[in-house]
């Protein structure tokens, strides 16, 4: 997913968009930029300063600076959340750990070696079953009886979940198993950090109630997760634009490095 | 008149045929979908009216394959390796060597006359040595899987995959996308990924003539070639490559079914 | 210009890109080259008896198909890819090879490695795994019997005075390695971490004196210093299991920051350690070898024969030369990375952090598998690393 | 029903395997409970007995982190375990057995007394840790990073490894036992410091004998495996070989129940008694099996599979004659020294370089007249690993011996996939027909 926030000095939103990322970033950033500008009602000439983060962060050709997404997420989350001291985030592409103390990032883990443990272990059995992911949430609420899914890999736990299947168990008690096996996972990563409250649980994945729950369970204890989960990383990016901004101009430079323009890239060079 | 049934359950799709006297007189293929005993009935029912033949009159019944112990009407379930071999031998009885492509697995597997398996060698549990790598690519290309093979020959340039994974194998797709590497560069790259590991495995147990593919893998051309050309040799492809395991299944049921119909008449 | 003629960094480079290039030249003149694999095969004595050393490496960029055939794929990825190269026949020019116990795939590995290519001469020392005097007698012993090899494959008498000049040589080398490393401590380095490693690889793949003018000349070129890295906030320390290749490092200076020393064993892991030159230099050299060797295939007790553990004091002695390394080359946080299934290098990861987080060193652990496409996810890490302690 | 009673008769296991196996498992409990009573206890790696009879001598009680690992998989107890191994910052790709060891250490310190949880009373804490320098690099390592945990000092003890040909040179076995004896005087003298007690040579000489008679008789039982059919599974093998291998309870006891098993065996040879019913298939079976799937044998039987011989790491060495020695730890160094080199000769003539781990295999493939083999790697165990290719490929090649690799864990026993093996299986008897056919026409003589 491509998320953008535009953000005014006082650190309110005028635009929030989400699109689906393909294999082609440079398009979407571009498309989905103009988009957020058009929700703001703003031209591009207006906007002080563009972050980007995240996987493709590199893929935006007209960013001033690319900041990683495990500092950008760390500044979201102590803008929603000031006592936070863990944040777990569950994107498509990995999941993080943060430590945060008095609002700075302080150490991370990461996984991205492997879909399991990320949004994209979820996606990929949800197609497999035929099932929307928005829907696994509230189906595995219903489980009584949880299955224990022994595969990590997630090509093979789809298997072994149409297995499931067809051994007659209930869907919900296999996708609360999916929930716990993803929640477990993260939840094994995050406790190298020694987890204290409070922890905040962002990401795409943070949206489906069943891996809130299964993670509280493997966390063993609360949870809080804003109401818009997946905008965290591009609110930080955005909070950090901001004070890259003001302190530049209080320094009377400027923070754009080269000449900024919004025209779309072309696909197949690597432009500057 | 005597008619033999073989019914492979595979992981992604299901295949079932019915011999008459050694002879292909039909076949069907499902997707395996999620409850393997459904898709076994379906795919009885689905033959048995191709052929217009009450169930009754099928004298042997060989399950095979991921699913192969969830056919309820089976007589007996056997290896997919030995079907494999036993399939490739009927339609060429000089293939000694076969590369199955499963969306699981990949395996190479030796046999001599009449398709009796001598060695055979299965890719780790690793999706990178399966046909499930190529769907992966084709997935995060957004290119249909049928399409991929014949874009991959168009490549002039293929990359190389230095990863041995197919997540990694994602991610560096979509990192050759952004660099601005073409789909089928990338593609003929899988092809070829997949066909070193299919050439590791074969490094493993040795070379004979003749060759032959068979499997989903036998579908695409693309891999067909990078196979080919990884190892310098021709592969024959059957017809119906995925049907082969099935085949053989039949082919199998025909010889045990063959022998008990014997023993009843000598008893 | 022709080859010869080209000279410091230029040729470093060209060397880096064609590391077998200068070994065939040598063997086309009727030298012997002799392949070893890692630190612990003992290249003062090659070097005595007229044999060219060269040291075997991976390939992070070719894919290991050949390999998998003999050694499964959970392990070190770069034994696999080492010995991947030697089934392909691209160490074909080796007049012989000597490996060593380094670790149990690189053991497994070595009689592999004999067992399929069959060199004409083959040596394996089966290094100790503690540094006991006991344990440096048994290495002496062997390494008695090295040397009536090595006089019998060559036809050549492997003499003390040779031996002497030999270590002699290859202290001199060291130093110059020093002298190049001391280079890195201003600020900013006067040469890159990547450069760097290109001509630890090219010494590696030369014979000593060459090495040593090679090793001359590019001291005097980063000395003029027109082409060094940018002032970077970050100035990292490097640790781990073996880095052949200017991939990661290079990734790691694309970002805010200089790889300013390292302790990785293509770099001051193989230079630092001198050899001291004792009545039999085979004393000097078993110390060297076995004791000065710092790689965590080795076995140490802070104290011999200590009857209570101090574990402070325990990573203060398996670590603490990497404190002064830090202090020495005034490093701000510390990298340590490690092929996957490297056991020696990931059993030793919670203790080294634990030393320095003690000692107050930003530090992070990064995992990767022995492939340039599979370094990119690690450059979010690194960066973010940097970003933290920035 | 009825199946269920063919499939418990499908071997027919040895008598005298019951008593030896009770004896092995009360050992482990004595151990256990005079290690809670504050007994000085060391943790210890299986070191071929390298060390065994010292920390007896010096009434030290052994436990092994190494079998405890084992017995925490067997228990459900090691997922808990391996986590917080993980959490803690260690690879996961790393020894099962390490990190379960890691885990525990780590929940005992939290605690400060051995965890509730823990199976079979848990392992007390230690006094030393004796790791070992060889086969295996998470020998030392591990018990190098349990200092996180744990105050108990780290001894490596060594045995060499050399290369087959490097074996044999002039003074290299001399310099060897030197070695190994120097060590090991230096390893006695740490213990009297860490104890605060002289050691018993008497009584050393006395365990070490008896080790070496227990290892004797165990080896002659399994050198009457070479009948056909063969007397004794696999699983018989498994059953008893602690006994010999760490032998930790009474060397005596151990001693008369090896003699009753040596009968039943031979009276077995005697009247062509086999394991299974009916030997179709002789097989080699490599590394640890499946401990949590060993029915897979008794299927395997059912189908006239015999398992003759098992991995050469667990089998005493060849017997070389060191009565003369009086010095017991020269005797020790010898005994232990010819377990990794006992088949270098062997391996030399063939030309076969991975002299202990390989080429054993093919020796006693050769000897006990295998049709096939059952290879079992097992996935976070590199030393368990590394070889299994070399040896399939030799086998064939030079055996005309086929045979199949079914993957497995020490630890995570999910990894073993029992119908897999099966299918692998069904297809390796067609294989096994082939070749025997292939070995008659190259003039190999089974």
């Amino acid at each position: 997913m491509t998320k953008v926030v535009i953000m005014g000095r006082d650190e309110k939103i005028c635009a929030r968009i989400v699109g689906p990322t393909g294999a082609e970033h440079r398009r979407l950033a571009n498309k989905v930029m103009e988009e957020a500008l058009e929700q703001a009602n703003l031209s591009f000439n207006e906007i002080s300063c563009v972050i980007a983060t995240g996987y493709g962060r590199i893929n935006v050709p007209f960013a001033d600076r690319q900041i990683t997404e495990l500092t950008c997420h760390a500044r979201g989350v102590v803008s929603l959340f000031p006592k936070v001291r863990i944040a777990i985030d569950i994107g498509g592409q990995d999941a993080k750990g943060l430590k945060i103390s008095n609002g700075k990032l302080i150490d991370f883990v990461m996984n991205d070696r492997c879909a399991a443990g990320t949004g994209r272990f979820l996606e990929v059995i949800a197609a497999a079953l035929g099932l929307k992911l928005e829907e696994l949430g509230e189906i595995s609420l219903k489980s009584t009886n949880r299955v224990k899914i022994s595969s990590t890999c997630t090509v093979f736990a789809q298997q072994e979940v149409i297995q499931r299947i067809s051994e007659g168990i209930p869907l919900e008690d296999i996708v609360a198993g999916l929930h716990d096996a993803i929640a477990s996972r993260v939840a094994k990563m995050v406790k190298r950090l020694k987890i204290e409250p409070d922890v905040v649980f962002t990401g795409g994945v943070a949206k489906n109630a069943g891996v809130v729950h299964a993670l509280k369970e493997n966390i063993g204890g609360e949870i809080l997760v804003p109401d818009e989960p997946l905008l965290t990383g591009a609110i930080g990016a955005a909070i950090l634009g901001k004070e890259l901004t003001l302190k530049a101009v209080a320094k009377g430079e400027t923070i754009q490095r080269k000449e900024r323009r919004l025209e779309e890239a072309t696909f197949f060079n690597r432009g500057n | 008149m005597a008619w033999f049934m073989g019914i492979d359950i595979g992981s992604g799709s299901s295949k079932g045929v019915i011999t008459e006297d050694g002879k292909l007189v039909a076949y069907h293929v499902l997707p395996s979908k999620a409850n393997y005993r459904v898709v076994a009935q379906k795919l009885r029912d689905e033959l048995l009216a191709k052929v217009a033949l009450p169930p009754g009159d099928i004298t042997y019944t060989i399950a095979t394959g991921y699913g192969g112990g969830s056919v309820p009407f089976s007589n007996q379930q056997v290896a997919d390796i030995r079907c494999c071999a036993r399939g490739i031998s009927s339609v060429f009885p000089l293939v000694r060597t076969v590369i199955d492509v499963q969306g699981m697995s990949s395996q190479v597997i030796r046999l001599k006359e009449g398709g009796q398996v001598i060695n055979f060698v299965v890719s780790e549990k690793c999706a990178a040595g399966s046909g499930r790598f190529l769907e992966v690519i084709a997935n995060v290309l957004r290119i249909d899987l049928k399409d991929i093979g014949p874009l991959s020959l168009k490549s002039k340039n293929p990359i190389t995959f230095t990863t041995g994974c197919a997540v990694f194998g994602e991610s560096e797709a979509i990192s050759r996308v952004s660099e601005g590497i073409s789909k089928e560069d990338i593609l003929a790259g899988v092809h070829k990924a997949l066909a070193n590991k299919i050439s590791t495995l074969i490094d493993r147990i040795g070379v004979e003539e003749q060759w032959a593919i068979s499997g989903g893998g036998g579908l695409n051309v693309g891999l067909i070639k990078s196979v080919e050309e990884r190892l310098g040799i021709q592969l024959l492809v059957p017809p119906q490559p995925q049907l082969i395991t099935a085949l053989g299944a039949a082919i199998m049921a025909e010889a045990r079914g063959g022998l008990i119909a014997r023993s009843e008449i000598t008893n | 210009m022709t080859e010869k003629e080209r000279k410091g960094l230029d040729r470093v480079r060209e060397i880096y890109q064609d590391r077998a290039h200068r070994a065939k030249e040598l063997k086309a003149e009727g030298k012997q080259v002799m392949g070893y694999l890692c630190l612990y095969p003992v290249l003062e004595m090659l070097t005595a008896v007229d044999l060219a050393p060269y040291r075997i490496l991976g390939d992070m960029e070719e894919p290991i198909t050949k390999a998998d055939a003999c050694l499964p794929t959970v392990v070190c990825p770069f034994i696999r890819s080492a010995l991947d190269l030697g089934l392909k026949g691209k160490y074909d020019f080796l007049d012989g090879v000597v490996m060593a116990h380094i670790c149990d795939v690189g053991e497994k590995t070595s009689h592999i490695w004999r067992t399929y290519l069959n060199p004409s001469y083959f040596y394996f020392i089966d290094t100790p795994h503690t540094v006991h005097k006991a344990a440096q007698q048994q290495l002496k012993e062997q390494l008695k019997d090295f040397k009536k090899t090595l006089e019998s494959f060559t036809g050549r008498e492997l003499s003390l005075d040779k031996l002497k000049q030999a270590i002699k040589t290859y202290n001199r080398q060291r130093a110059l390695v020093r002298e190049l490393y001391d280079l890195r401590k201003p600020d900013p380095p006067l040469i890159s971490g990547a450069e760097t490693l290109q001509v630890m690889v090219a010494l590696m793949s030369i014979p000593v004196d060459e090495g040593i003018d090679l090793l001359r000349q590019v001291i005097s070129e980063v000395k003029e210093g027109k082409n060094g890295p940018p002032k970077k906030p970050a100035r990292l320390l490097v640790w781990g299991s073996i880095i052949d290749n200017t991939a990661l490092i290079r990734m790691i200076e694309e970002l805010e920051a200089n790889v300013v020393i390292d302790d990785t064993c293509v770099g001051s892991r193989a230079y630092f350690p001198n050899v001291e030159l004792t009545d039999d230099p085979l004393d000097g050299l078993v110390y060297r070898y076995l004791v000065g060797l710092k790689c965590p295939r080795t076995f140490r007790e802070s104290v011999f024969g200590e009857t209570k553990k101090d574990y402070i004091k325990d990573l203060e002695s398996r670590f603490g030369y990497i404190k002064d390394y830090a202090k020495e080359w005034n490093v701000n946080g510390v990298i340590l990375q490690s092929v996957r299934y490297c056991d020696i290098h990931g059993y030793e990861v919670p203790g080294l952090r634990d030393y320095l987080d003690h000692i107050g060193l930003p530090n992070i652990y990064l995992e990767h598998d022995y492939s340039e496409a599979a370094l990119a996810p690690l450059r979010t890490r690194a960066q973010a690393f940097l970003e933290v302690i920035g | 029903m009825m199946s269920n009673e063919k499939k418990k008769r499908a071997i027919n296991r040895l008598k005298t395997m019951y008593p030896l196996r009770n004896l092995i498992d009360e050992m482990y409990q004595r151990g256990v409970e005079a290690s809670k009573i504050g007994k000085p206890t060391a943790w210890s790696m299986v070191n071929w007995w390298e060390a065994d009879p010292i920390l007896k001598a010096m009434d030290i009680e052994i436990v092994y982190p190494e079998n405890y690992g084992a017995v925490c998989a067997a228990f459900g107890a090691a997922p808990a375990y391996l986590d917080r191994s993980d959490s803690d910052g260690f690879p996961t790709h790393m020894c099962g057995y390490a990190r379960n060891c890691i885990g525990y250490a780590a929940r005992m310190k939290d605690l400060g007394e051995i965890p509730p949880e823990a199976p079979m009373g848990g392992m007390a804490k230690p006094i030393l840790l004796l790791a070992s320098g060889s086969l295996c690099d998470a020998r030392y390592k591990w018990f190098q990073a349990l200092g996180r945990y744990l105050d108990a000092p780290v001894w490596t003890v060594e045995i060499p490894h050399p290369g087959v040909e490097e074996s044999f040179r002039e003074g290299a076995y001399e310099s060897a036992i030197n070695f190994m004896v120097k060590e090991l005087g230096e390893f006695v003298t740490f213990l009297e410091r860490l104890l605060a007690k002289k050691m018993d040579w008497d009584k050393l000489a006395e365990i070490t004998d008896d080790i070496i008679k227990i290892n004797r008789l165990w080896y002659e039982i399994n050198e009457l495996r070479k009948a056909r059919p063969c007397p004794m599974h696999s699983r018989d093998f498994w059953s008893c070989m602690n006994a010999s291998l760490y032998p930790a309870g009474d060397p005596k006891e151990s001693l008369k129940l090896y003699q009753d098993m040596y009968q039943e065996v031979k009276d077995r040879v005697e009247n062509k008694i086999g394991a299974v019913a009916e030997e179709k298939y002789r097989l080699a079976f490599a590394e640890l099996p499946p401990w949590h799937d060993l029915k897979i044998f008794d299927e395997l039987a059912e189908r006239g599979w015999n398992f003759v011989i098992e991995s050469w790491a667990y089998h005493p060495p060849k017997p070389i004659d060191t009565s003369q020695v009086s010095n017991p730890l020269e005797r020790i160094a010898k005994e232990t020294y010819q377990w990794f080199t006992g088949s270098f000769k062997g391996a030399l003539k063939a030309k076969e370089y991975m002299g202990y781990f390989a080429y054993p295999y093919l020796e006693y493939a050769r000897d006990y007249q295998c049709d096939g083999a059952l290879l079992h790697p097992l996935l976070t165990c590199r030393t368990a690993t590394n070889h299994l290719m070399l040896v399939q490929d030799r086998l064939l090649n030079k055996l005309k011996i086929p045979s199949l690799v079914a993957e497995g864990d020490i630890v995570d026993l999910k990894l073993f996939d029992h119908a897999d093996t099966m299918r692998k299986a069904e297809t390796l008897e067609e294989m096994m027909d082939h070749y025997r056919g292939v070995r008659r026409e190259e003039g190999l003589e089974w």
